[in-house]
């Protein structure tokens, strides 16, 4: 049963306003050609949750989709801090965005406890800081404080999560939305099984045959996911390791966009709104910085032993 | 003895101050600058054995560029393993394997706590900054934590306006009230002027060794708390050669490190 | 560094009497030869874990190296029940083994929470059921029973398990030990990355390059390892797969050998004690068999495409 | 209506009652033999989209020959994702995607509670048998189960001996006592004699069909708890061609079904 359909399709189907997302990746594989969509159209109140965010989120919440943020980290790297966050938090532009904040060990850990259907998972971080002391939409459930049961030694509890959809960018699926990725994978995995519904973005849709040269590979299966979308180059100017490398210098014209809530518009007018997918956004890069530049990003080639399932 | 070539900047003493707190066959997880050089010179030199990771999921990255973020591109290809932050910050570092940790802030404070969080107050902050990532779990469960920081009084604190990573928190036994896990916590602080130990029955900062062009009496004004000095308080060995070669001809034959000259490390 | 040696130079050096033992594999990639050095140096007091075991587990019980054995499940499949394993509980042949009990979703949790540092781990299973009556040598520490702090809810609390070696087969690692696997994994990743050491056994020893080129399929950083052995045919009687099929008719050779406490010493004596190590235990086996018999073993070409992970 | 053959063997019927109970679209947990064979019957008669996963870490398998175990070499070329334990048992059925799993035991009860841990006293067992494996948390948290079992009063008990794996345990109340997940637990009870199924009160399970060359008394006498007869109790239908003809061409060419005849499925 085939799933295959437009990041525009999928997108209106699956996501709905005051929705929570888990959105996958980080400067690898971030499924830009999804959020680009979610913002043309104009989805709202979305609750967000990834470890380390960048640019994607950053624009997610200067475009005004975005009422809550369950965050460990956002910036623009080496561009330094995310512009579209500070002016929500410190000026209220477009308006100020409500966030619960966490670490890269413990939100990756209740999204693991989210897909395993655990309630809660113990950590051992956070403690003993205003990490602790602060509590926003959460309020007292952002964790619990316990004496173990086994040891009586203090236990800090944080609650499962398990978002609404969650959308990924990876290399590979096949039309029933099996999933295979490789390289960082940071915590896609685990965000992904924990979301009720799963919209898999992918650099190519390959047969069920292939994916079953290498099961070990796939990070959700089919079963679910709800919509698969072939978007070729789809997280750029992220990258997706065997395809293409980190745009740079598209990361700064973002930066340097992004600074002003003016500059930042015009960005999303000439990329985001001015294009009506991601074949037209590829093609408007083209157009504007040459395909040169273009075929510049493309992966080397440098290809991986196989190997047999056979017996 | 080793020689010493006088024509290193600020940034490549700090990272060998950075290299030199590792020991050979440590597990270090790393960010981005600083860190990856100093524990790349260690491994160069006398740690071959050193082990580096990055919270992202990867372990014992061959990249053949230096990595502009954990995320970057170069370090797949060629790497020992590649999983996600479960794996590195659940299994290998909430696991109780990492030796040694890096951090930085836009602020420190005399107890070694660190704020990435926010510049103000927190609910109507003066800047806000990115929050935690993996720098709380890296301060609260690295066996051995190694603070980068800038020696002034904006970036060096009494108390640090948020704690997002904890040091010794509120000084003596603080960590072992909150259940961190024994035998870890900072263990250095590396400015552009000094290098900062933490007192084993206070927990706070003292002055270890000033670097080459600066004094005791600076470094103390410099410093927002009332510096402890110690008894045998020296001037920072400078770069050995060793040091500056595996840096220079090997990690960053651009010298991307004098970025870092730009941003105050002077 | 290298840490390459022989099977017998790593299970004399890093298993002791009265070790905790992770042991993985089930029928997939069980660490034969390894289990079979351990009888050989007559290993004894072990306390022994996985999910789901099968011949290799009661033939370390009937030959009188396991003390305890938290456990999950112990059959011969297609042969029907484990003898070793019942004459011990039954008639205390050799001797009578100590079993703690749980299933293969508590059992893996716990592993993963020893892995992953944490203190225990909620589980939604054993409830209401005569598994939580039973306690053995864990005793009130098998489980415990709390109401949640987040919503009042009862929850079964099961502590983490650290063993103090694991001992995995794989079919490729590194002179470093970096373990590379791919096919069904039950609880191995996390098994072996709960202890505190771990004996990687392999098909075959490639270089770090070799590694390298996939990352995404190591399931242990050389770090933990502290030997790595290079046994082909390692897993005999079981598989490992793109390498060779499950022996079937050596299961069965098993299971009768099996039925009596003669026959098993007998088997004992010729396949483990009657050779010094598994290459001369292959020797035997086509010397008694024939080549024709081992070669049927070996598995079809059936290559995975190859992936890359360049920018 | 479909054409029935009347050349099935016992255990050939009770594979198609298992696969009347999948709908399309079920996520199925399978071990090996009859529930394999349930489930492909339903694949490829009225259920094509439904998948099959075993607890060891396989989802969607392609098997050129029938599995015999869940660790079995042939689950692994061409399954749609492989994992581990965690991933089956934890992700998929404690995350509370199975729609339907098959238990089978050495005793099952009237409350549909299974035993495969003990025959006789648990300190001092008549036999010791594997323990729970994967049945326990199947029993659990799959939303339906199927029991399969042989009709006698050996294999069915009024009470086993020990609960291996909670069917309604103690009756009506217990599965929600004990915090198990809502609108789970047994559905059917699958013999050689007969179809059961539990009643929403009492939970206890009663007779809906019979087979054909049984009767309602017979079912009955063999039963070891008190059996209540369902108002419309009637003769299970035959396997149907279409069932027979994917069972002997597609799933089981060799029937190697009939070593369930000699297993005592007559």
């Amino acid at each position: 049963m085939s799933k295959i359909m437009t990041t525009q399709e999928a997108i209106t189907r699956f996501v709905n306003d005051g929705d929570f997302l888990f959105i996958g990746g980080y400067i690898c594989r971030p499924p830009f050609a999804a959020i680009h969509e979610i913002i043309r159209q104009k989805k709202k109140d979305l609750t967000v949750v990834r470890s380390n965010t960048a640019d994607d989120f950053d624009m997610l919440i200067g475009a005004g989709c975005v009422k809550r943020f369950i965050c460990t980290f956002i910036s623009l790297g080496l561009y330094g801090l995310a512009r579209c966050f500070r002016r929500s938090i410190e000026k209220g532009i477009p308006h100020k965005i409500e966030i619960e904040e966490y670490t890269n060990l413990s939100l990756p850990l209740m999204l693991m406890a989210g897909a395993l259907g655990m309630p809660f998972v113990p950590v051992k971080d956070m403690v003993g800081t205003d990490l602790m002391k602060i509590k926003s939409f959460m309020g007292d459930n952002k964790y619990k404080f316990i004496d173990s049961p086994f040891d009586g030694s203090p236990v800090m509890l944080v609650p499962a999560l398990n978002p609404d959809v969650a959308i990924i960018h990876v290399q590979q699926a096949d039309e029933e939305g099996n999933a295979q990725m490789w390289g960082i994978g940071g915590d896609c995995k685990w965000g992904a099984n924990a979301a009720k519904k799963v919209i898999v973005s992918c650099e190519r849709i390959v047969s069920r045959e292939v994916v079953g040269k290498d099961p070990s590979r796939t990070i959700v299966p089919g079963f679910k996911v709800v919509a698969v979308t072939e978007e070729p180059f789809g997280a750029h100017p992220g990258y997706t390791p065997g395809f293409y490398d980190v745009d740079f210098s598209f990361g700064y014209l973002y930066q340097q966009a992004s600074n002003t809530v003016e500059g930042f518009q015009a960005f999303l007018d000439e990329w985001v709104f001015g294009v009506k997918n991601r074949t037209e956004y590829i093609n408007h890069y083209i157009q504007k910085f040459g395909y040169e530049q273009f075929k510049k990003l493309w992966a080397k080639f440098d290809y991986s032993y196989p190997v047999s399932y056979a017996y | 003895m080793s020689e010493h070539p006088n024509d290193y900047i600020k940034p490549e003493l700090m990272a060998c101050c950075g290299a030199r707190e590792i020991q050979d066959g440590d597990i270090v997880i790393v960010g981005t600058g600083f860190p990856t050089m100093a524990a790349n010179i260690a491994r160069y030199t006398h740690a071959p054995n050193a082990k580096l990771m990055q919270e992202s999921g990867v372990y014992d990255a061959r990249p053949l560029r230096p990595a502009l973020s954990v995320g970057d591109p170069c370090l797949n290809p060629g790497a020992a393993m590649i999983g996600g932050l479960v794996d590195v910050m659940g299994m290998f570092l909430q696991g109780g394997w990492i030796d040694v940790g890096f951090l930085a802030g836009s602020q420190v404070d005399k107890y070694g706590n660190i704020n990435t969080t926010v510049i103000g107050d927190y609910n109507a902050p003066k800047s806000r900054l990115p929050g935690s990532g993996g720098a709380n779990p890296i301060g609260s469960l690295a066996k051995k934590v190694l603070i980068i920081s800038l020696h002034d009084t904006r970036h060096m604190a009494e108390k640090v306006d948020f704690i997002t990573t904890p040091g010794y928190i509120d000084g003596p036994g603080s960590r072992e009230k909150w259940g961190l896990p024994a035998n870890t916590g900072p263990s250095v602080i590396i400015t552009n002027k000094a290098v900062l130990r933490f007192d084993k029955t206070t927990k706070v900062a003292y002055l270890e060794s000033y670097h080459p062009d600066t004094s005791v009496d600076e470094v103390v004004k410099l410093t927002p708390w009332k510096l402890e000095v110690s008894d045998d308080v020296h001037e920072t060995e400078p770069p050995r050669a060793e040091e500056l070669k595996a840096l220079r001809e090997i990690l960053d034959p651009f010298r991307m490190i004098k970025i870092y000259e730009k941003r105050g490390y002077v």
